[in-house]
């Protein structure tokens, strides 16, 4: 396999998630390299969703750690209780045990979008990306309400910004419906570009295709390879349609049971047994 | 040191029973519907009044049994008109619904009484006074604990071994995939009324016994008391509501006695934010994890 | 044309009206005589206005960032305390304090500025404390906040609940008697002079409360309404957030409290109950949960209606209407069963999440006449696709009912192992997580 | 259904509008009727009180329908009002009254509201007299504010004086938080009891409290030998219930508000030794007596609202008077002004009252230097009157 030259931007070491007795990610290790469109596939229930959140903040990993862009930012051990019940490998490997909210993942370029979209249903489409914007304004609250100069221009360059990104995904003409009234590609387009809205360097889209006909699909893969180069991203993306994954991605990553099985390009996985085997099943 | 602290803990112990008894219909419909249910302690206070009413034309026995009908039925009620209709909605909507019943409730009792106080009526065999050591003290206080374990075991019992106790705690642990499974949601919501309802009738039979005015308000306090046992226990879990009820009962008791008479009620809430802060799955709660 | 209207003319439009409805206060508490009954309406525009603040402040907590809290009487109530303890007039100590001593703080605000300021004086001395009353109640909520915000919605509800309860118990406190007079009235604090002060005091609270609303700020609140976990991806701190709106809506409620002091004349710590959050939290759903202007007309109408138009049925003579069963305690019951059926046929409360606005008031005015010709057939349309509705439900219902026991018998077989269970489209959707 | 629903709602709100607005005008215009208010709870804490006041003022109101005022006869119509035994609610409740036009306001039952009202009826200029509110704080600073009754430094003494005379020397005193007339009462009543060289213990109990085993059981464990409790009729019922259940074992000793048939039904037949001070003696004026209790009799929701049974509360005996007072304040304003009769109060004088001849002092309250001490008879279930005390 060919070293990749590329710088690594984002980098899980030997992470493990154990609800209970339950061993949802199990050793996970995957590197993002700058500007590569990475996938992580299995059958369901294989651990991706988890290993997503284990990398934003939404769950403590039990063990091993995220690097962005060369820091780490996320490590953990088994601690407590579960020092006994812990059944990955690695245990005494890590010593540290540092946490970070989904809040300040994002602030360091990781944004991502849900399985099940998670459009803010009250909003229009315009506020649903200006609340990602929000983060980035510096004005108190104070001056916010009270409509400061500062305030005012940072509202309106916000607005413009978001309507410049709104006519990159082609939501421009919508921007004032209710998000929730879009259809589902559309909501799917305007989740991703939400995301985009916080500036990240590093995307993950957990499954972005779903519920889509090949057309969208097709259309779906076209997008994604475009605004990686717009906005000069690396992209993690969960995918159960094989077309869309092996169409874009540049490294894949299959997970089965919370293990890892295997990865590497794509005409690889397409010629790995094991791979064949965790999805059309084994002799049990 | 024993002779001083005796009566408070009695009475800690009594009125931790009582409390325990009203606990357990806060805990169990909490466990399913992930409501709290702020017209029970209403439902509590109106089995009161009804005896009140009904002992004026019937005998004892009889009035017991057709309180706790009543509570029954009040409690059913108030489940499928006020609840039903909004379990889809907002958690918000249905919180709100109940407290709403909570309102009418007590102002209906308002009207009814007039806003005075009823006295509720003597039942000798329960207050009966007796002499433990140094404490003077209703046989109410005795038999309430004793009352409160065997029933509190039956509960168990019935939700370990039968049919309808799986499926409550099936449901408790997973709503929609229960619903899948085929079993009755309905019928097994009725049935957490129903106990509860049961429950917090007898207990108040034991209370008002104890404690022999009933106003509107009168289950105010019990029942947000009761319903701070149940968090102190772990929500969801019946003998978690009825230790966490106990423990509010004595330390109650036991802070009066100590002079802090002021606070007694306060304390409740404090020791309810201190569980909260520290364990906020309460003693014998169980951890669930969000699903993102 | 109702289109066209610009954003002069409507702001043009807008203040006239305040101004106005300002003036019309004003004139009616110093031309209307006390024995009129028109008196009433001044009274339940004052009392109106204080609650329509203090919903309001529970809207931005309850409405619009998700955070369902049951403490607004017990900030309300430090509110009331501070803004009374420090206007109570010097000579007046003694005998309000009489039990503690004319008690420790011998001073009052208002006295001294309007010593050294006259009639400005006057006013800024009531102005301080209320704001005071709004900055003190902000810090404890800030201190409350900070382990209590990081609960699920409905253990911050009791959380919230039992801290109004120990704030309560506290301020009644024999010890703290010398500052809070214990379990005695406060009374004879300087109060305003006509209702034009609390309508002007909450106008402005509520415009501010507006504000926020619809700056950034107030956007990341809705998010956080709308969806805590994708706001908390689009880097929305969550709890500083949370803490924001907790504090900002226990400010105003504060201010409220100081209103409401001023109001009622006395101030007592014991009628701060959890009965009144509940009284402010039905206004809040009577008006609609996300409309501020729901909310103002939810206070108004909930006012006039406990305080006015309905004692008549405790009176026993209602509309003409004289009857044996009126009898006190009937108003309330009526009122109940009025708050049931808005919570239970009419969830979305007057406004909904809508505010108000001249182009939708407007327009509405402009379609009445032809909503009422239309509405006979409207209600029969309605009709007829209830029925429908409710045919397609039995169906629904019908094959929901197959789906499940086929899925029973597949899972008793093992089948479902390997093979997905069939999901019908009535299966109930519960959401614990209440998104 | 939604919509006929939300119609109807509207359609009821309009009309409660109308009533609203309406009703006002149509009642204000009667030429021969006087209105006197009643500002008393009808519910809450004192409900049972507030309604056994309002007692007297009806049988009064039956006995004496009309007024001569001036050289026209006026009916008099009693316009009641339940200002809910709550602070808040008292304010609106008093503004209602004022907003309807009355002349004189008779209440409250309970200090606390009457305080909260005191500066609404000073604003309106409304004259408002007191019955059974014994607080000084209600007539101190408030011109508008009379009252008939004795006062509670006055009664704290009174009950001091008795304790100490009786042999008592260590008090246990209870009040309720955030109850005036309580906290009031046990204040004066400590004052007296320590400069007799007395001991107290002092506790309170919070709103809605109603186990009070640990408040018996304070007593008993500090070693006091007279338990003080001048709290409302509500909470006094549950603590005769406790006292005999721990056999308290030493008397109980309360202020007016237990002069009610609520404590003896509730200590009929219980080993407890309770003893009040009272504004009436029942017996005082059979006359009195005996009319109203043929009135009670005939009159189910009278005898109702006094619990059931025909026994007086010293309170109905005062609301009577109240009544009596209100009508000659009337005549001698000879007008229905609120104005005037504020102006005739000060110098008012009425004798052949029930409860004893009422002038007012400069800060309008009634020169009473008398209460009647009374105990209670387990066995029967009456009062017995034991003295007179004075302060002194």
């Amino acid at each position: 396999m060919a070293e990749d030259k590329r710088e690594v931007v984002l980098r899980l070491s030997d992470i493990t998630m154990q609800f209970g007795g339950v061993v949802a990610v199990d050793n996970l290790n995957l590197d993002v390299h700058k500007n590569e469109i990475v996938g992580l596939i299995g059958p369901n229930g294989a651990g991706k969703t988890t290993a997503f959140n284990c990398i934003t903040g939404v769950y403590e990993p039990t063990n091993g750690s995220v690097e962005i862009n060369g820091e780490v930012v996320i490590e953990n051990h088994p601690q407590g209780k579960m020092k006994d019940a812990y059944k990955g490998k690695n245990a005494g490997k890590y010593t540290k045990a540092i946490t970070m909210l989904p809040d300040k993942v994002t602030k360091l370029g990781v944004a991502r979008t849900f399985q099940n979209i998670r459009l803010f249903k009250g909003m229009t489409v315009i506020e649903n990306v200006m609340v990602a914007m929000h983060m980035n304004q510096t004005e108190s609250v104070f001056g916010a309400t009270f409509r400061s100069k500062k305030a005012r221009a940072e509202e309106k360059a916000m607005r413009e910004e978001a309507a410049e990104l709104l006519k990159k995904v082609d939501l421009y003409e919508n921007r004032n419906d209710l998000a929730t009234s879009l259809p589902y590609g559309k909501q799917r387009h305007l989740e991703i570009a939400r995301a985009l809205a916080t500036h990240p360097t590093i995307l993950l889209l957990d499954e972005p295709a779903a519920g889509m006909n090949p057309q969208e699909s097709d259309d779906l893969m076209k997008f994604i390879g475009r605004i990686r180069d717009e906005f000069d991203l690396s992209i993690l993306m969960i995918e159960h349609h094989m077309q869309v994954i092996m169409g874009i991605c540049e490294h894949i990553y299959v997970l089965n049971y919370g293990g890892q099985i295997a990865d590497g390009t794509p005409a690889e996985i397409q010629a790995n047994p094991a791979v064949i085997e965790a999805y059309l099943g084994g002799d049990e | 040191m024993l002779q001083t602290w005796l009566p408070y803990i009695l009475a800690g112990i009594a009125v931790g029973g009582q409390y325990a008894l009203i606990a357990i219909g806060y805990t169990m419909v909490y466990g399913i519907l992930r409501l709290i249910n702020f017209a029970h302690g209403d439902v509590f206070m109106w089995s009161g009044l009804i005896m009140v009413y009904l002992i004026t034309v019937l005998p004892l026995w009889a009035s017991v049994i057709l309180v706790i009908i009543f509570a029954i039925i009040l409690g059913t009620t108030i489940e499928k008109v006020a609840y039903r209709p909004l379990r889809s909605a907002p958690r918000m909507s249905i919180m709100i619904s109940a407290i709403g019943v909570s309102y009418l409730l007590q102002n209906f009792a308002l009207y009814i009484t007039g806003g005075l106080t009823k006295t509720y009526p003597a039942i000798n065999f329960l207050q009966k006074t007796v002499k433990i050591g140094s404490a003077t003290t209703k046989m109410v206080t005795l038999i309430t604990p004793i009352l409160t374990i065997v029933l509190v075991v039956l509960l168990v019992m019935l939700i370990k071994y039968t049919k309808i106790g799986m499926a409550m705690r099936a449901v408790s642990r997973d709503f929609e995939t229960s619903s899948l499974m085929g079993i009755d949601i309905n019928r097994v919501i009725t049935v957490t009324f129903v106990i509860g309802c049961a429950l917090a009738a007898i207990g108040s039979v034991l209370y008002f016994s104890n404690y022999t005015g009933i106003n509107p308000m009168s289950g105010a306090m019990p029942g947000l008391k009761a319903f701070v046992a149940a968090v102190f226990g772990g929500i969801g879990s019946v003998p978690g509501a009825v230790v966490g009820a106990f423990v509010i009962g004595v330390c109650e008791n036991l802070i009066k006695g100590a002079g802090w008479t002021t606070f007694s009620d306060a304390f409740t809430f404090v020791l309810l934010i201190v569980i909260l802060m520290v364990k906020p799955t309460g003693l014998f709660g169980e951890k669930n994890i969000d699903k993102v | 044309m109702v289109n066209t209207m610009n954003k002069k003319t409507k702001s043009v439009l807008s203040v006239a009206v305040i101004l106005l409805f300002l003036i019309l206060v004003y004139l009616g508490d110093t031309v209307i005589p006390a024995g009129s009954n028109w008196k009433m309406l001044i009274t339940v525009i004052e009392k109106g206005s204080i609650y329509a603040l203090v919903a309001a402040s529970m809207n931005l907590l309850n409405g619009f960032t998700g955070l369902f809290s049951l403490g607004q009487a017990g900030f309300m109530l430090i509110g009331a305390y501070t803004y009374a303890i420090f206007t109570i007039p010097a000579a007046s100590h003694d005998a309000v304090y009489q039990y503690f001593e004319g008690g420790v703080i011998k001073w009052s605000l208002v006295e001294m500025l309007e010593g050294s300021l006259g009639v400005f004086g006057h006013y800024l001395g009531m102005l301080i404390p209320m704001l005071g009353a709004g900055l003190i109640v902000a810090v404890i909520a800030f201190l409350i906040g900070i382990p209590v915000l990081r609960l699920k919605s409905d253990y911050l509800a009791i959380a919230t609940l039992g801290f109004a309860e120990i704030l309560r118990a506290f301020f009644q406190w024999n010890t703290l008697g010398p500052v809070t007079n214990g379990s005695n009235v406060l009374r004879k604090y300087t109060t305003y002079g006509n209702a034009i002060f609390p309508v002007l005091i909450a106008g402005i609270c509520i415009a501010i409360i507006v504000l926020l609303i619809n700056s950034t700020y107030g956007r990341a609140f809705r998010a956080i309404r709308d969806d805590e976990i994708a706001a908390e991806a689009m880097g929305i701190n969550l709890f500083k957030h949370k803490e924001i709106s907790f504090v900002i809506s226990s400010f105003f409620a504060g201010i409220s409290g100081a209103l409401l002091a001023m109001f009622q004349t006395t101030i007592n710590a014991t009628p701060f109950n959890t009965v009144m959050t509940y009284e402010i939290l039905l206004i809040v759903v009577i008006g609609g949960i996300g409309s501020i202007t729901g909310s103002v007309i939810g206070a108004f109408l909930f006012t006039a209606a406990s305080e006015w138009w309905l004692r008549g049925l405790d009176a026993g003579r209602w509309l003409g209407i004289s009857a044996t069963f009126m009898r006190p305690g009937f108003r309330k019951v009526v009122f109940a069963v009025l708050i049931m059926l808005i919570v239970l046929f009419y969830s979305r409360g007057i406004m909904g999440d809508k505010e108000f606005s001249w182009e939708s008031f407007l327009g509405w005015c402009k379609n009445l006449p032809a909503n009422l010709k239309a509405w006979p057939e409207k209600r029969k349309a309605k009709a007829a696709a209830k029925r429908e509705a409710k045919e397609a439900k039995a169906a629904a219902k019908a094959r929901a009912k197959e789906a499940a026991e086929s899925n029973a018998a597949r899972m008793a077989s093992g089948e479902a192992l390997f093979t997905p269970l069939e999901v019908s489209d009535t299966v109930m959707v519960f959401d614990k997580e209440g998104k | 259904m939604k919509k006929i629903l939300v119609l109807a709602l509207s359609l009821v709100l309009a009309m409660l509008a109308l009533a609203g607005c309406g009703g006002g005008s149509g009642s204000g215009g009667g030429g021969d009727t006087v209105k006197i208010g009643v500002f008393e709870p009808a519910s809450g804490d004192n409900g049972a009180g507030g309604k056994q006041e309002i007692l007297g003022m009806e049988y009064a109101n039956e006995m004496t329908p009309t007024v001569t005022i001036g050289d026209k006869e006026y009916n008099v119509e009693l316009v009641k009002v339940d200002n809910e035994s709550d602070n808040s609610k008292a304010v609106t409740a008093a503004q209602n009254l004022v907003s309807q036009n009355v002349s004189v306001v008779l209440g409250s039952y309970g200090s606390g509201v009457s305080i909260a009202a005191a500066d609404v009826f000073a604003d309106a200029g409304m004259p408002a007299i007191g019955v059974s509110c014994t607080n000084p704080q209600v007539t101190a600073d408030c011109e508008q504010y009379f009252r008939i009754c004795f006062l509670d430094p006055f009664q704290g003494t009174v009950l001091a004086n008795y304790a100490w005379e009786s042999g008592c020397k260590k008090a246990y005193c209870l009040s309720k938080l955030g109850d005036d007339y309580s906290v009031g009462l046990v204040n004066y009543f400590v004052e007296a009891f320590k400069e007799l060289g007395g001991e107290v213990v002092e506790e309170q109990f919070p709103d809605k409290n109603s186990d009070f085993t640990s408040y018996v059981a304070n007593a008993k464990n500090k070693g006091c030998d007279v338990f003080f409790a001048p709290v409302s009729t509500e909470a006094a019922a549950l603590i005769i219930d406790q006292a005999e259940a721990q056999a308290l074992g030493m008397p109980i000793l309360a202020g007016d508000t237990w002069d009610s048939n609520v404590i003896t039904d509730a200590a009929k037949g219980k080993n407890v030794d309770i003893t009040v001070t009272t504004f009436y003696q029942e017996g005082g004026n059979p006359e009195f007596d005996e009319g109203i209790k043929e009135w009670m009799e005939n009159n189910s929701t009278a005898m109702t609202n006094n619990g059931g049974n025909t026994d007086l509360a010293a309170v109905t005996a005062l609301g009577y008077d109240a009544y009596f007072v209100a009508l000659e304040a009337l005549k001698a304003a000879g007008s229905t002004d609120p104005a005037d009769v504020l102006a005739a109060l000060p110098s008012l004088k009425v004798s052949g009252l029930v409860c004893g001849d009422v002038s007012f002092n400069e800060t309008g309250d009634a020169n009473k230097t008398e209460a009647f001490v009374k105990h209670c008879n387990t066995e029967s279930g009456a009062w017995e009157f034991v003295k007179t005390q004075s302060a002194e």
